[in-house]
């Protein structure tokens, strides 16, 4: 229980502590998904702050009881706003020997293990890869362990409910939330109420995994075996309507919002790809909301067919992941050479080529920035967080309306598929993100020019299909200023490729100053953009915390860059740039500016910790 | 959609100056496709022209109409996106037999087997014109080009059964020199529902001059030029003395003296089975010999964006207009006080 | 190629962990072709499977043999290169229907034209199912998945139509579960020269379960399975007592007892036309009623690295190999001393 | 005649000049290209160095007569050795009104324009946009115009030989070319030459062409009007035997040279475009080299059987441009994962979108460098000049080969098209590049690893399918380090991720220095790469011609830099970085080296002119 470790008096019998962090591991086949995210909404109805990382195996089944096979969810409550998923779990549920094998060595310094004893067998340990049972030969020695038949206790528990045998092993995953709820005093009902609710249709089921969860309540209840419970008190959140929120779920609410903030309707083209697919399966769910989905053959078709969607005035919408992100950028570099609206959403994974699909990354940096053929610059804007993803789709959507410009907004497995608790934004502030379609001609003679930009933003008019009078054709090669006719002319090409390089440099006259959260003093700077907002950001409370002075930006624009970014870097004696990936925001900010940061780089598929960047950053403030 | 507004072919040109070499095919198709649109009666503010790249593909340039000027391949993907956004709109779309058969070739297929309201104008010379003369997806074995100067070893698509193939809705033939049969073969495809190929055998006098001499030379056309009207006879020939049948799925070309009139083919491009049209479709592997022109097949299915506006209605009609407010408070809610 | 080596199913076994869902088809597949490849007789060496992604597309790490796990619907592109360049290999491509007919469709559809000498095993389970249930192109219209809760607005494609479409000289179909039958067209694929398409229906008992148990129910297959058997009768059901007839392009179900034996279509997968073969492919539209299986078509043309080998053959014969040194200088030189 | 201006003495019949450039303009329709390389071949052939610079219209054929219809071919020919087309041509022969008007203002002062009379009808001045006839105007009074009916004197040269009418006129260009070789006193023999073997089997095509061309040679001794000729001595060129070479095609022989080198079949995998097409219509033609060309469906397949064919143990090439390269980077990626060798080439174009498709730009290097999703770093070589192209092919594919990687080859249109004089090497100084195959087991047990790399270089084996016992897969999918494995594991990941990172790093000790061609005491250092060689050694040639010192880095390889270059350019006060983009190897330096380097950007679809760099160098200098 990082952060505040109360645990070792064993007097007490409810105890106190501030943050605790448990990860449920167990088969692909177990449903730890599951049982993790019925675990994170109770606690999130009894008012903690939270983080949740589900980590999955990749995109195969792997075979049942195998180290490839474990699937975990770890979640991490806290009286107090927290910003990781934690960097050790205090307690890990694991309902087999692979779960634990795999998972032990992530474990907090005398954690609690809960182990589900049942699986422990021959056939299991074997497939796990232990050749003595680790239950008996000492290893865990150094943790509490807890042993508890769940299979035999699930099953028990369900006589004569009609459920038994293979069936009746189905609702042990809710048998462990039932012992961790009671664990940490969580309330009943939320995950009552799920049930009730998710099986309404299948009262067997229903009444088996009610059945299960309470014997696991009751079990901690009962028994002699578990003397401790914890309680996390509610944490002081900004008062507000909350709910529990993956990243991908609201990137895909801040697509509707987005199209209802500029009232359009929205068309969103996509090949299913992890970790974005699940955008698609959300908007898909939608249609009352006006919104069209489409299924592309691949990824080229889709963004393609957003393409021809924002031609034809709607707000045209991809996603994929980083392979689907090189095939897109063809035709991205024709979306910008016609000068469309078009947003570009790559929910970033391992790489290179299909790499680690399920695991996370920050390595299309570069590409998003580069990727296309000549010049050819556009915007591109990160969300930071699971709940931050709604905003930043917005503002990447008003960019590129405003901006008549593709833009690519940066997201990530970890934010794609984690979960945090979003205070519920009031929908009237959402920003006019609305444009006018041009109506009328605006050239000589009534004719219409394609081409005459907007001398503020330097967009150029969007007149689309139906209008009457402006009929007028665009593509892809050069086009002659203001009249959009093609031209092979020198001059214009050069002219051409400064206004475009112009229009996307300008918009950093239109995005708010990066924030410097800086000590009086500070030396360090850490500067961090996308999915590592949290880790820094409690790596750096901590250096605080030890009386030392630091200075954090994260960046929400990474292209342009805030005006004051070069400044503030300038100030500070030595700049930090961690990034899941070989340093490619550190690339950029070094050309940029010639500033001398230092990279932190990692690249492992996963987050990095507080820890860590409490520890660089102890190193370099040295 | 369609308007009182009533055109002439002028008011389909724009201020561009054609570039197409003199005597290209292409100049032909420009103009029965201004004069169809000035007779189809759709308002010019309604109408849409997405391309790709190729010499055909510089089409939308021309037409006084909406436009796009795409990249290689993708316009049928372009097209669908703005036909599925807005199906008021007339969308169609010009490719090359490069363009639509050799890097669009899958935007092709699947536009066409979701049915999506595009008119597709394959403009087929047999060879990519723009790079300056090298073989495509539709050059005959053996054609000595730039990139196959001991002659091409790839064997052809055959555009028509590959859109059978494809579960089109709509399939037709036509060529670049008769233009009333274009004019016909456009009306058709435009009043079809759905998506519809159009296969034009268009010359290419620089490249691949005379590729289509077999339908259109004055000695040979009369021989080769297979007419398909629906409900009639498959029967052709100077004096109608030939004849198609089609026995156990193949269709083989007959004297009509031989077997009987009535023995000969009647087509029926609306037939519930794609199977009479393809066989059709196999007597002639290009422009070498009596080959079909004419609608192959022309048939019902709901169109993709009708069924997705549906779907929306449906939503709507059941869950009322999208709350959005209500969304994200749908996954459960607590409140902090 | 075909060697003394002998060898038996464990032979082409690794030391990976099949990673597939307990009771999913491909594991079926997996024994099948290990069976077929241990009789094939090829060396071990000599073997190439090339796949793109997806549950299928794992197929070459549980093959003992050489392989390439691809990239998403480009795995004929690869196996093209790899066939092309080495013709003595033995070059299988495995695929599921979205890698093939979704993202691959166009290198499927170049690949079959073109007659490299690549056997595509086209794994449909009507699912993508390693991104965990979207429809596909092969999914039936109306469809509820995680992308189309509403139910699938595409119209899908059929394998077997559309590879006939694309030209291919050999086309089947086979069922997972049918073990003996995936040997017999494995065995037939093998031995045509050129591309073969095989599709395979797969059952994905995780996202699509039971799509195929009108073909492969204790109950409904002997109604519903039509044995396509060159040479022979198309009759089917349990008393062989239905048949089928091609009239005019149109293939049909009728009772053998109404219409009379002689009536009924004898199967030719060697026919001239492919219009039979397509004929029979539009019998069904997916495994929902009587379906043909067995080898559609299977056609001699010309073998593309053959005749490409072949102009080597030419060219060297012609002008001698290849001399660098008169190659740079054919131009045209002059000497400055 | 630039460079040593000496034409303004009107006594002498003959006159000795240094340097001339011509440009012959026409229309597309007119035969330019063939012109003006006729009299390119004369003077190579008669010992001149020489550069050409050729310039048609973009891909679609103009309107007969329109200035888009223009096409023009400069050829610059010389006593000593030069590098460039020529910054401004001295003569300008102009086929019709619009050649005139698109080509008059690169005139030099007082230059000599040859004119087609016969095209300055009514018709042709105003598809050219001229409302007055410039030939009476009197706006060409400062250049002295020579005026020839080139089409009745074609046509009546003509009379006789049974070719007529519109037929005659197909050979006015080898009247201008006739008239060119007087006046320049080049050599008959290798035109009439050219033309008997070409129309060898079109015998009145071979005898108009023949009369035309002599009637224009003839034109020049007999008339009165022409006072001058000028001779241009042989340039005292290294000793050697010279070939005239474009580009593609010394590339596509560099293709050919490096299989022989590296003992390996050719196997060239394309989709045509702009302006690499002729790269496969030159492989196309050398069957007998065993060459194998694949004209594919499409760039993703181009590049999926090259990278087949590399896994089969062929020799893989693929060449495009900018919008095929976009296309195939995910596949590129694919080769990287897989470590399998394989040669892109990117003959880059006028971008973004299809952009100028026949004009030349140095704007695909980032996205060569960053244009991939992950981390994928690979090699990254340079041609800088038609000749070049030859050896940098030799030597990407040498890299591929040894380093087990995909490796981009950059060319331009420029390089591509533009020919120069090519001393052909000694075949026997190839390089061996060859590697040798895995043939037998490297791991325990007689086990093979696919990816147990070799310590130097970092390479892993390559083991073709044909190999008994060494039957193995890999594939797209993060490997395990030394078997090849699939692997999911976090430290795996980060391994694999530095190792293929630190693979292509260590090239940098395998390739020469940069070599610095310094004055003593410079203070600014120019840096270039690709094709602005040639006009950026002049340009410094013309500065330290003035007395100037000036230093000069040309960059072969972009990825890695030679391992001086940081070293190199920290030693100069300023560091100039011309380039045909917004500044792009300027932000790798920049990010590298933290090197305040100043851009020289140029974005018009043209090369550079020895003339602009040396103003800005002389800026520079200050
Ligand atoms: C991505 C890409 N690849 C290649 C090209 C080059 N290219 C332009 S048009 C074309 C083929 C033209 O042939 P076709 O489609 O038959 O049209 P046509 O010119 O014959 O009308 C090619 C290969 C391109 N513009 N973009
Ligand atoms: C470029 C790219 N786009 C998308 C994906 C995601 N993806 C992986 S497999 C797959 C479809 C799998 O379906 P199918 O080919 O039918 O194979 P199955 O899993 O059903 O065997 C998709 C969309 C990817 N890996 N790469
Ligand atoms: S190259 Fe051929 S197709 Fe293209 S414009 Fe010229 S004649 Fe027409
Ligand atoms: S998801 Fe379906 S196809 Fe994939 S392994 Fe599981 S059962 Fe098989
Ligand atoms: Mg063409
Ligand atoms: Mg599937």
């Amino acid at each position: 229980m990082s952060e505040a470790p109360t645990i070792d008096n064993p007097e007490h019998e409810t105890e106190q502590v501030h943050t605790v962090a448990i990860r449920f591991a167990g088969d692909s086949g177990d449903g730890m998904q599951l049982a993790g995210a019925r675990f994170t909404d109770a606690s999130a109805i009894f008012g903690n702050d939270l983080s949740t990382f589900p980590n999955f195996p990749a995109e195969i089944r792997a075979p049942a009881g195998t180290l490839p096979g474990v699937s975990s969810f770890q979640v991490h409550i806290a009286d107090r706003d927290i910003l990781t998923p934690g960097d050790q779990p205090d307690v890990l549920v694991a309902m087999n020997p692979a779960a634990l094998k795999a998972n032990l060595s992530d474990l907090a310094p005398a954690g609690i293990i809960v182990i589900n004893t049942d699986a422990f067998d021959e056939r299991n340990l074997t497939r796990a890869g232990y050749e003595v049972n680790p239950l008996d030969d000492g290893s865990l020695d150094a943790y509490r362990v807890l042993k508890v038949p769940m299979e035999e206790l699930t099953k028990t528990a369900l006589e004569g409910s009609g459920v038994k045998g293979r069936d009746a092993l189905r609702s042990k995953n809710f048998f462990a939330v039932g012992l961790m709820t009671w664990m940490f005093q969580r309330p009943l009902e939320p995950t009552l109420e799920w049930i009730a609710d998710k099986f309404a249709a299948e009262p067997l089921v229903k009444a088996a995994n009610e059945l299960a969860f309470r014997a696991g309540f009751n079990l901690g209840e009962t028994t002699e075996m578990f003397r401790h419970t914890y309680r996390v008190q509610p944490a002081p959140l900004p008062p507000g309507t909350y709910t529990n929120v993956t990243g991908n779920q609201a990137l895909a609410w801040g697509i509707i919002a987005a199209g209802q903030a500029a009232r359009l309707p929205v068309f969103y083209a996509s090949y299913p790809i992890t970790p974005a697919s699940d955008i698609l399966h959300e908007l898909a769910r939608h249609r009352n909301f006006g919104v069209r989905t489409f299924q592309a053959e691949d990824e080229i078709a889709a963004v393609g067919a957003a393409l021809g969607a924002a031609f034809a005035g709607h707000l045209g919408v991809t996603a994929t992941s980083g392979p689907g992100l090189a095939l897109k950028s063809e035709t991205i570099s024709l979306a910008l050479m016609t000068e469309l609206p078009l947003l570009i959403i790559d929910v970033q994974r391992g790489g290179p080529s299909t790499g680690l699909p399920t695991k996370t990354e920050q390595a299309d940096l570069l590409m998003a920035m580069y990727g296309r053929h000549g010049e050819s610059p556009l915007p591109i804007v990160s969300a930071s967080s699971p709940s931050d993803a709604f905003e930043a789709t917005v503002e990447a959507a008003r960019i590129a309306l405003k901006y008549m410009t593709p833009v690519i907004l940066l997201s990530d497995g970890y934010i794609g598929t984690s979960a945090e608790p979003w205070r519920l934004p009031d929908l009237n502030d959402l920003p006019d993100i609305s444009v006018p379609f041009a109506i009328g001609a605006n050239g000589p003679d009534a004719t219409f020019l394609p081409y005459l930009r907007d001398s503020r933003t330097l967009a150029r008019p969007w007149a689309v299909p139906g209008t009457p009078g402006l009929e007028h054709r665009i593509g892809g090669l050069e086009k002659e200023d203001v009249t959009g006719n093609i031209s092979y002319s020198p001059d214009n090409h050069e002219r051409m490729t400064l206004l475009r390089e112009s229009k996307i440099a300008g918009i950093a006259a239109d995005i708010p100053d990066a924030e410097v959260d800086a000590d009086e003093g500070a030396e360090v700077l850490v500067l961090g953009w996308g999915s590592s907002y949290g880790a820094i950001l409690a790596g750096v409370r901590r250096v605080r915390g030890r009386g030392l002075k630091v200075a954090r930006i994260h960046l929400r624009h990474l292209n342009p860059f805030p005006q004051n970014l070069g400044n503030a870097l300038s100030r500070y004696r030595k700049v930090l740039v961690p990034e899941l990936n070989r340093g490619q925001l550190w690339r950029l900010v070094r050309a940029e500016y010639l500033v001398d940061a230092v990279r932190y780089a990692k690249v492992q598929g996963q987050p990095f910790k507080a820890g860590e960047i409490e520890a660089k950053l102890m190193e370099m403030i040295g | 959609m369609t308007t009182e507004a009533r055109y002439t072919r002028q008011d389909f040109q724009t201020d561009q100056e054609v570039r197409w070499c003199p005597g290209c095919g292409d100049y032909t198709i420009l103009a029965s496709v201004q004069n169809f649109m000035a007779e189809m009666g759709v308002d010019r503010k309604d109408i849409v022209f997405v391309s790709g790249i190729g010499c055909a593909a510089r089409f939308p340039y021309y037409m006084n109409a909406y436009g796009m000027h795409g990249i290689h391949g993708r316009a049928p993907a372009i097209a669908s996106g703005l036909a599925v956004a807005r199906p008021e709109l007339s969308v169609w779309v010009v490719s090359g037999d490069g363009d639509a058969m050799s890097i669009g070739g899958n935007h092709l297929i699947h536009s066409l087997r979701r049915n999506i309201n595009i008119k597709i104008l394959l403009f087929n010379n047999q060879i990519y014109g723009l790079t300056k003369g090298q073989y495509s997806p539709t050059s005959e074995t053996g054609k000595r080009t730039k990139s196959s100067p001991m002659g091409s070893i790839d064997f052809p698509f055959n555009p028509v059964s590959l859109a059978l193939g494809a579960e089109a809705t709509f399939v037709a033939r036509t060529i670049d020199m008769d233009r009333a049969h274009t004019t016909e073969i456009l009306n058709q495809a435009y009043r079809h529902r759905g998506s519809a190929l159009i296969e034009i055998y268009q010359n290419c006098n620089v490249f691949n001059d005379k590729a289509f001499i077999q339908l259109t030379g004055r000695e040979e056309r009369d021989q080769n030029r297979i007419n398909l009207v629906h409900g009639e006879k498959v029967v052709f020939g100077p004096n109608r003395e030939r004849g198609v049948v089609i026995e156990g799925g193949t269709a083989r070309i007959v004297e009509v003296a031989d077997i009987g009139i009535d023995a000969i083919h009647v087509h029926d491009a609306t037939a519930p089975s794609a199977g009479p049209a393809y066989a059709l479709s196999r007597l002639s592997h290009g422009p070498f010999g009596p080959t079909p022109v004419g609608v192959f097949r022309s048939v019902d299915r709901p169109v993709y964006e009708e069924t997705l506006q549906q779907q929306i209605h449906d939503a709507q009609a059941k869950k009322g207009p999208g709350d959005l407010g209500a969304l994200i408070a749908s996954a459960g809610t607590w409140v902090v006080k």
